[in-house]
């Protein structure tokens, strides 16, 4: 398999490469990971007339934390993620690393490109959504920091515009008494989710929900924030009842269609048996369980 | 720019060639530099038979392109055996009969060895989830997983 | 593959009005993101082409638009588009039904029913978006309809047409499609 | 059989490690992409979207002018070298490339030739073509419906859409069984359609030198020979000039045994060229267009007496074989060995009927991992057996156990007319039982079932028919499916042994060797087996159908046994005593009462280079073709132990035991390692692999990542038992065992699923069972939300 001919640009620098994908216009992709772009290009379903590789940009693989978040750099890839020390404290973040494709994709694939995408099968999206994150644009004219709410549009469309490139993306540093958990069902290993939700939620000093975000994979045409089933449980204690609510909201908010993954009512289901599943792991992890 | 000169180490060996900008890593190991070892499988990153090891690292050479390699390091199935030994997931292979038709097996192999070096005593479960993605058809995988952990054994033992 | 949908709503305007919009495929290709009609080769057959971009795909469609059925005592009409992708790589047919019915209070609900087949490289690799794209665009093409039919019969300009009148997913839907979108396709809900 | 033999001799019984490995875990295997040559060109298909359509123009104007394109062939072409058909295994006629109309979709269309693999597939894109689309067929059972276009217009006798109608055992019996029985069940299932994906897609290198007149065409080939002849029969190439070399095979599972149009192709573009051509098919061409298998609807029916006593079986199957019927059956057996149905079970009536329909699918029908339909087979009868245990309310070890042809029976005849050589069914499910804890594990199910938890536990006692076959009634396209083998034995006492089958992974080159050992008394090591290459090897139709074991390994047994008789006569020379004073002992000749008068094989060979007897023919060489008297009949009983997850209908399957009996064992280690990839298939058909069309024929998971295929993650953990029957007819008692598992295994994990929930009164679901099938009647039932 060969993708059409295209023009590649290895830029050193973040301001080359816009300048490169200002130039080319819609001809232009970013390659990071390339785990998305590169199969879509060997089938001919993408076909690019300029790729602008930002391998080589020194300073985008960073993981820190600083101001309160955890920066996750465009070159970061998702084992370097899994590996860091850092996310010990991320347990939602870790859940969803450990499940996106397969080892060897995982040492090339990166965080952001997983958001760049657009794709709402992608596993990210939701993490970023439940996590409320912050995505950091940088175009011609600067950074733009786009909250992770507004940032997918449609599917396989993002808030990006076409000479901007998703530097990193910021994930707010979680209080004391907080966890998160990443629920999956796939068709095998490796697999985009048939659904899954992430979630993150935060405890007060009784042990009632003080924040909670809930995102959903692949149940619609992009990535879906479940905002009533979040705002159903802030201030209220997690039992089942609580959670079982939240759960039947999550699942109304998804839009899924039946394709070869599975029928619509399924995967609604589903949605709203991960979340509660996705709410006590979460709950457990935040009043300090694994 | 199409046409690129790329000039990668391979088995601790350089090597340039020139590559078009679509030449996959995979073309470059197999069609230019006949090293055949390395096989695809698939054309949609699903089945881990082109794994190759970049830097350390475990990935399917079949979704980079070939210019993306250029000044790094690569070691594929040729490149595992020193100074006429093979390596002990190549012995661990055999003695457990973890290959059948031969055809993933390069793949499996660096796979092995990426996740033996992450963790050289790996369990059952770990072994089965650290070759996620590399597909066999023949072995059921259950004499693949002897012998990563027969290799883990042997390497600690410094085999 | 087929995605069949279904849609209605109401516009503040006789029936008359919007039956005269319907009825012109010129006036109707417009509202569909990305398609144009490029010829008229009879009163009810023209020439036309669909752009669609998604993320990194994008595909265009050639084909023809016909009108089967027409029926001003009814208010019925039967628009069929057929086209092939432009690389040859598979093919695309909308049959769209759209019925008129006048309300009391003077404004026209039109209900309507689009069955889209794709077959070809579309339907075997990406199935997996077509029927979430298929919803979107018929999304966007009624609420366009509406959009254009008010400026049309109110006698203002049509809404310009996006530079690139090509889809590119919720980008070109913009600010007027946008709202109307999530409202037809009932994406609220979760507030409500 | 144990081993007698001592491990440096590696005879038959030793766990010999495998001869191929050396070369595969250093990466210098040899397979068909590997192969490369000077000048060498590269072709690709431009392939229809369109699962029926009428081709009204192809324009090659563009792709020509693409840079490296050398050439674009159409049916046109070919049709001028009357190449544009060519015949299928099964019979039929297949297009090579479309001429008039695409009858499925990514059915071949044209052939871009060019200097470079990416500049062939730039090509493609660059080919126009004008399709009109027709009406697609795609369920079977509408393609025989009144007015259901009728889609193969270029057989002019074809008057609907059915290809044949089969029968076999005796209707009118049958029947009156079943208008008297107290009890009779009906079982409706669907074998899916699925493909056999080896790892390896299909490819072809031809290199016809112009100045010789010599072509070799190195194919992806489970059947050299059998493809040359077809090549030699099909495109005028002469046999002796026209070499087939299937170099090392990643995978067939019946996948490489049909006749591609990819190879046709690439050896015409050599020929017209004179340059080598290339054809490496892509994974998704390799899913969407070669070979797929079973896509079998039946309707089993099996009467019964209310004790449990089975009187007789019916069967109805529905087959649907796709655009062209190129099947992998032997000539008289449309269905194949499809009426081996009555399984372990001793019925005294049976009626199988199968009709088989053209619909627009790619072609196919392979015998994928299976002995030609055994699988479907023993899939119908092993899930009826379990809904009629349902409907008795016995335990299906039971009524099993009730049912089965006993030991002493054998040779069974059975209602469809099989002669079964050998078995012992009770003893092979009793170690499965034991091994597997089952009356434990029903009592663990009953307490679950008692607090709501679903665990099932399912059964398969399947019986086999490979080695296809005795040549008076087998054949492909008229080639009886005797194989040969030939040996050398060298002067220094080293052996070549050549076979006409192929081995695509089961370690032929270790195994065969065994035999020889065990025969001959050559240590293993010294002995190299050769397959694959038309130009060394003897006749042979290949391998697939487990018959390497049961009919080339009679033939290598029969040859070494040919070796020795006349090994004999120069022992027997060297030693001075008569014939009739030599014995075969200890794998070398003694004279007999005299413990230090031996001659070894080395010995003897030596001998007939250097000194034979007066009047002897000089050398140590013969071939053999062996004729099989009949089949050989593998069995086991597979035990599957299932959790369901309520909630969302994910299953695990947390034991599976195996118990196969495959006759005498000639690798203990190979032969695990067959059963282990055997499960594992069975286990992905089972749960995930399908074929699967939407209304406009269009294939939904023509790539690996909607066509699933178990990683370790989802395998299980195999437990593994064996008994040994050997056969009496085959010359080492061997059976086969490369599909029994693949064959036993997809009814045991259905089985164990549909217990799970037997008590909802479920009886069946379709494979491939997923959870939202689960959960889908876990809804129905009240028990999911």
């Amino acid at each position: 398999m060969y993708p059409r001919q295209f023009e590649y640009f290895a830029p050193a620098s973040l301001a080359e490469a816009i300048g490169l994908m200002k130039k080319h216009g819609e001809e232009a992709k970013v390659l990071s990971g390339g785990h998305s772009l590169v199969p879509m290009m060997k089938l001919r379903f993408a076909t690019p007339g300029c790729i602008v590789d930002i391998n080589n940009i020194p300073g985008l693989n960073k993981i820190e934390e600083k101001g309160g978040f955890l920066h996750i750099g465009a070159l970061v890839r998702e084992a370097e993620l899994e590996e860091s020390p850092i996310i010990a404290k991320y347990p939602l973040l870790m859940d969803t690393a450990r499940v996106i494709a397969d080892p060897q994709v995982r040492n090339r694939a990166t965080v952001c490109g997983n958001l760049a995408h657009g794709d709402p099968a992608n596993d990210h999206p939701a993490t970023m959504l439940a996590l409320d994150a912050l995505v950091v644009a940088e175009g011609p004219k600067g950074e733009r920091v786009i909250p992770i709410k507004d940032f997918f549009v449609d599917t396989l469309t993002t808030a990006l515009k076409p000479d901007e490139i998703l530097k990193e993306v910021r994930v707010p540093t979680p209080p004391a008494k907080s966890g998160g958990a990443y629920v999956k069902i796939e068709r095998k290993v490796g697999d985009f989710a048939i659904a899954a939700v992430a979630v993150q939620i935060t405890l007060d000093a009784k042990g009632n929900c003080a924040k909670a975000g809930i995102g959903l994979t692949n149940v619609g045409p992009k990535p879906i924030k479940a905002s009533a089933a979040e705002a159903a449980l802030v201030g209220k204690p997690l039992t089942d009842a609580t959670i079982a609510d939240a759960a039947r909201l999550a699942a109304q908010a998804c839009d899924p269609v039946t394709d070869v993954r599975a029928p619509a009512d399924y995967k609604r289901s589903m949605v709203r048996e991960l979340t509660q599943r996705a709410l006590k792991r979460a709950q457990a992890r935040a009043e300090g369980g694994k | 720019m199409s046409k690129h000169t790329v000039t990668v180490t391979i088995n601790g060996a350089q090597h340039s060639a020139e590559v078009d900008s679509r030449t996959l890593l995979v073309h470059l190991l197999r069609d230019h530099l006949r090293l055949t070892g390395t096989h695809v499988g698939c054309d949609t990153t699903s089945c881990g038979a082109c794994t190759v090891l970049l830097d350390g690292r475990a990935v399917k050479s079949c979704t980079l392109f070939a210019v993306q390699a250029s000044g790094k390091s690569i070691t594929t199935v040729e490149g595992l055996a020193q100074g006429g030994k093979l390596h002990a997931i190549q012995d661990s292979f055999k003695e457990c009969h973890g290959l059948q038709c031969g055809f993933c097996t390069p793949g499996m192999m660096l796979s092995a060895v990426a996740l033996l070096k992450k963790n050289p005593k790996p369990t059952e479960e770990e072994i089965r989830w650290g070759i996620a993605g590399n597909l066999c058809r023949c072995t059921g995988y259950q004499n693949i997983v002897k012998a990563i952990q027969h290799a883990g054994e042997k390497m600690a033992k410094g085999g | 593959m087929q995605v069949t949908l279904n849609n209605s709503f109401t516009v503040d305007e006789p029936i008359d009005r919007v039956w005269d919009f319907l009825s012109d495929p010129r006036k109707v290709a417009p509202c569909m993101p990305g398609a144009e009609i490029l010829e008229a080769v009879s009163a009810t057959e023209y020439k036309g082409a669909i752009k669609m971009k998604l993320g990194p795909l994008s595909v265009k469609f050639d084909g023809e638009i016909t009108i089967e059925h027409m029926d001003p005592a009814t208010h019925e009409i039967r628009i069929v588009g057929r086209g092939k992708d432009s690389k040859g790589t598979g093919s695309a047919s909308m049959v769209l039904k759209g019925r008129l019915t006048a309300l009391p209070g003077g404004g026209t609900e039109m209900t309507s029913e689009s069955e889209t087949t794709i077959n070809g490289k579309m339907a075997q690799f990406g199935s997996r978006m077509i029927q979430d794209v298929s919803k979107a665009l018929y999304a966007q093409f009624t609420a366009a309809f509406a959009e254009r039919l008010k400026a049309d019969t109110a006698g203002r300009p049509a809404p310009a047409a996006p530079q690139d009148n090509a889809l590119s997913m919720g980008q070109v839907a913009g600010a007027v499609v946008k709202g109307a979108f999530n409202r037809l396709l009932g994406k609220d809900k979760e507030k409500a | 059989m144990s081993a007698t033999t001592s491990k440096e001799m590696g005879g038959v019984g030793q766990s010999v490690k495998r001869k191929e490995d050396a070369r595969f875990i250093q990466g210098k295997g040899n397979y068909v992409e590997d192969i490369y040559f000077p000048g060498m060109t590269y072709g690709a298909f431009v392939r229809s979207p369109y699962a029926h359509a009428k081709i009204k123009k192809i324009d090659s104007s563009k792709a020509m002018k693409v840079p490296g394109v050398l050439a674009v062939v159409t049916a046109k072409e070919l049709a001028a070298h009357k190449l544009d058909w060519m015949p299928t295994i099964a019979g039929d006629t297949q297009a090579v490339l479309a001429g008039d109309k695409v009858l499925f979709q990514s059915q071949e269309v044209a052939f871009v030739v060019a200097t470079s693999q990416a500049q062939a597939l730039d090509g493609v894109e660059a080919v126009e073509v004008d399709y009109e689309e027709l009406p697609v067929v795609i369920d079977p059972f509408k393609a025989l419906e009144k007015g259901a276009p009728i889609l193969r217009t270029d057989k002019k006798d074809q008057k609907s859409n059915l290809i044949f109608h089969w029968e076999a055992g005796d209707a009118a019996a049958t029947d009156k069984v079943f208008k008297s029985a107290p009890v009779v069940v009906s079982q409706k299932t669907h074998y899916q359609r699925v493909h056999p994906a080896p790892m390896e897609t299909c490819g072809c290198v031809a290199n016809h030198n112009p100045a010789t007149g010599q072509t070799d065409i190195y194919m992806t080939s489970q059947a050299p020979h059998a493809h040359r002849t077809v090549f030699a029969l099909v495109a005028g190439l002469k046999e002796h000039t026209t070499r087939v070399i299937a170099p090392d095979i990643g995978g067939g599972f019946g996948n490489k045994v049909p006749v591609y149009p990819g190879y046709v192709l690439a050896t015409v573009a050599s020929l017209l060229t004179g340059l080598p051509c290339k054809w490496i098919e892509s994974r998704s061409e390799n899913l969407q267009s070669t070979g797929f298998a079973r896509d079998y609807h039946s309707v089993t029916e099996l009467a019964a007496s209310k004790d449990g006593k089975i009187l007789a079986l019916r069967v109805k199957t529905l087959a649907d074989h796709g655009a062209f019927n190129a099947q992998a059956n032997p000539s008289k057996w449309p269905a194949g060995l499809f009426s081996i149905c009555t399984g372990s079970y001793d019925i005294g009536a049976a009626s199988v009927a199968v009709d088989a329909v053209y619909t627009n699918k790619a072609p196919g029908g392979v015998a994928y991992r299976c002995s030609f339909r055994v699988t479907e087979a023993s899939y119908i009868i092993e899930r009826a057996v379990d809904t009629l245990a349902r409907e008795l309310k016995m335990d299906p070890v039971e009524l099993r156990q009730k049912n089965f042809i006993k030991k002493e029976q054998f040779p069974y005849k059975s209602a469809t007319g099989w002669e079964y050589d050998s078995g012992d069914y009770h003893r092979a499910m009793q170690v499965a039982l034991d091994k597997v804890g089952y009356a434990a594990l029903r009592k663990e199910q009953a307490e679950k079932r008692a607090k709501g938890e679903l665990m099932g536990i399912g059964i398969s006692s399947f019986t086999e028919i490979v080695g296809a076959g005795p040549r008076k009634d087998f054949d492909i396209l008229g080639l009886s499916m005797n194989d040969g083998c030939e040996i050398r034995i060298h002067p220094t006492g080293t052996a070549t042994v050549r076979l006409g089958v192929k081995s695509q992974g089961q370690a032929h080159e270790t195994t065969f060797g065994q035999i020889v050992a065990e025969e001959l008394g050559i240590p293993v090591d010294n002995i190299v087996v050769e397959e694959g290459d038309t130009a060394t090897a003897p006749y042979g139709l290949g391998t697939y159908g487990s018959r390497s074991t049961p009919v080339a390994g009679g033939a290598t047994a029969l040859a070494a046994r040919r070796i020795r008789e006349k090994a004999k006569k120069i022992a027997a020379f060297l030693l001075e005593v008569s014939e009739n004073d030599l014995e075969w002992k200890d794998h070398r000749f003694e004279v007999k009462g005299a413990p230090g008068k031996t001659k070894t094989m080395a010995e003897v060979a030596f001998a007939a280079y250097t000194n034979v007897p007066p009047g002897m023919e000089g050398g140590l060489e013969t071939t053999y073709y062996y004729d099989p008297p009949n089949f050989t009949f593998p069995f086991g009983t597979y035990i599957a132990v299932v959790d369901i997850d309520k909630g969302t209908g994910e299953f695990k399957v947390r034991r599976f035991v195996a118990v196969d009996d495959a006759g005498t064992v000639i690798n203990p280690m190979v032969f695990e390692g067959q059963i282990h990839g055997g499960l594992a298939e069975g286990f992905a058909i089972a749960t995930m692999q399908e074929i699967r069309f939407d209304e406009g024929g269009n294939i939904q998971n023509g790539t690996f990542m909607d066509y699933l295929l178990p990683t370790a993650v989802e395998t299980p953990h195999w437990e593994l038992g064996n008994t040994v029957t050997p056969s009496p007819h085959h010359p080492i008692g061997a059976k086969g065992i490369g599909e029994s598992p693949n064959v036993g295994s997809p009814a045991a994990i259905v089985n164990a699923v549909v217990d799970a929930l037997s008590h909802l009164g479920v009886t069946n679901i379709d494979m491939p069972v997923t959870p939202w099938k689960v959960w889908q009647i876990l809804k129905e039932k009240g028990i999911a939300q």
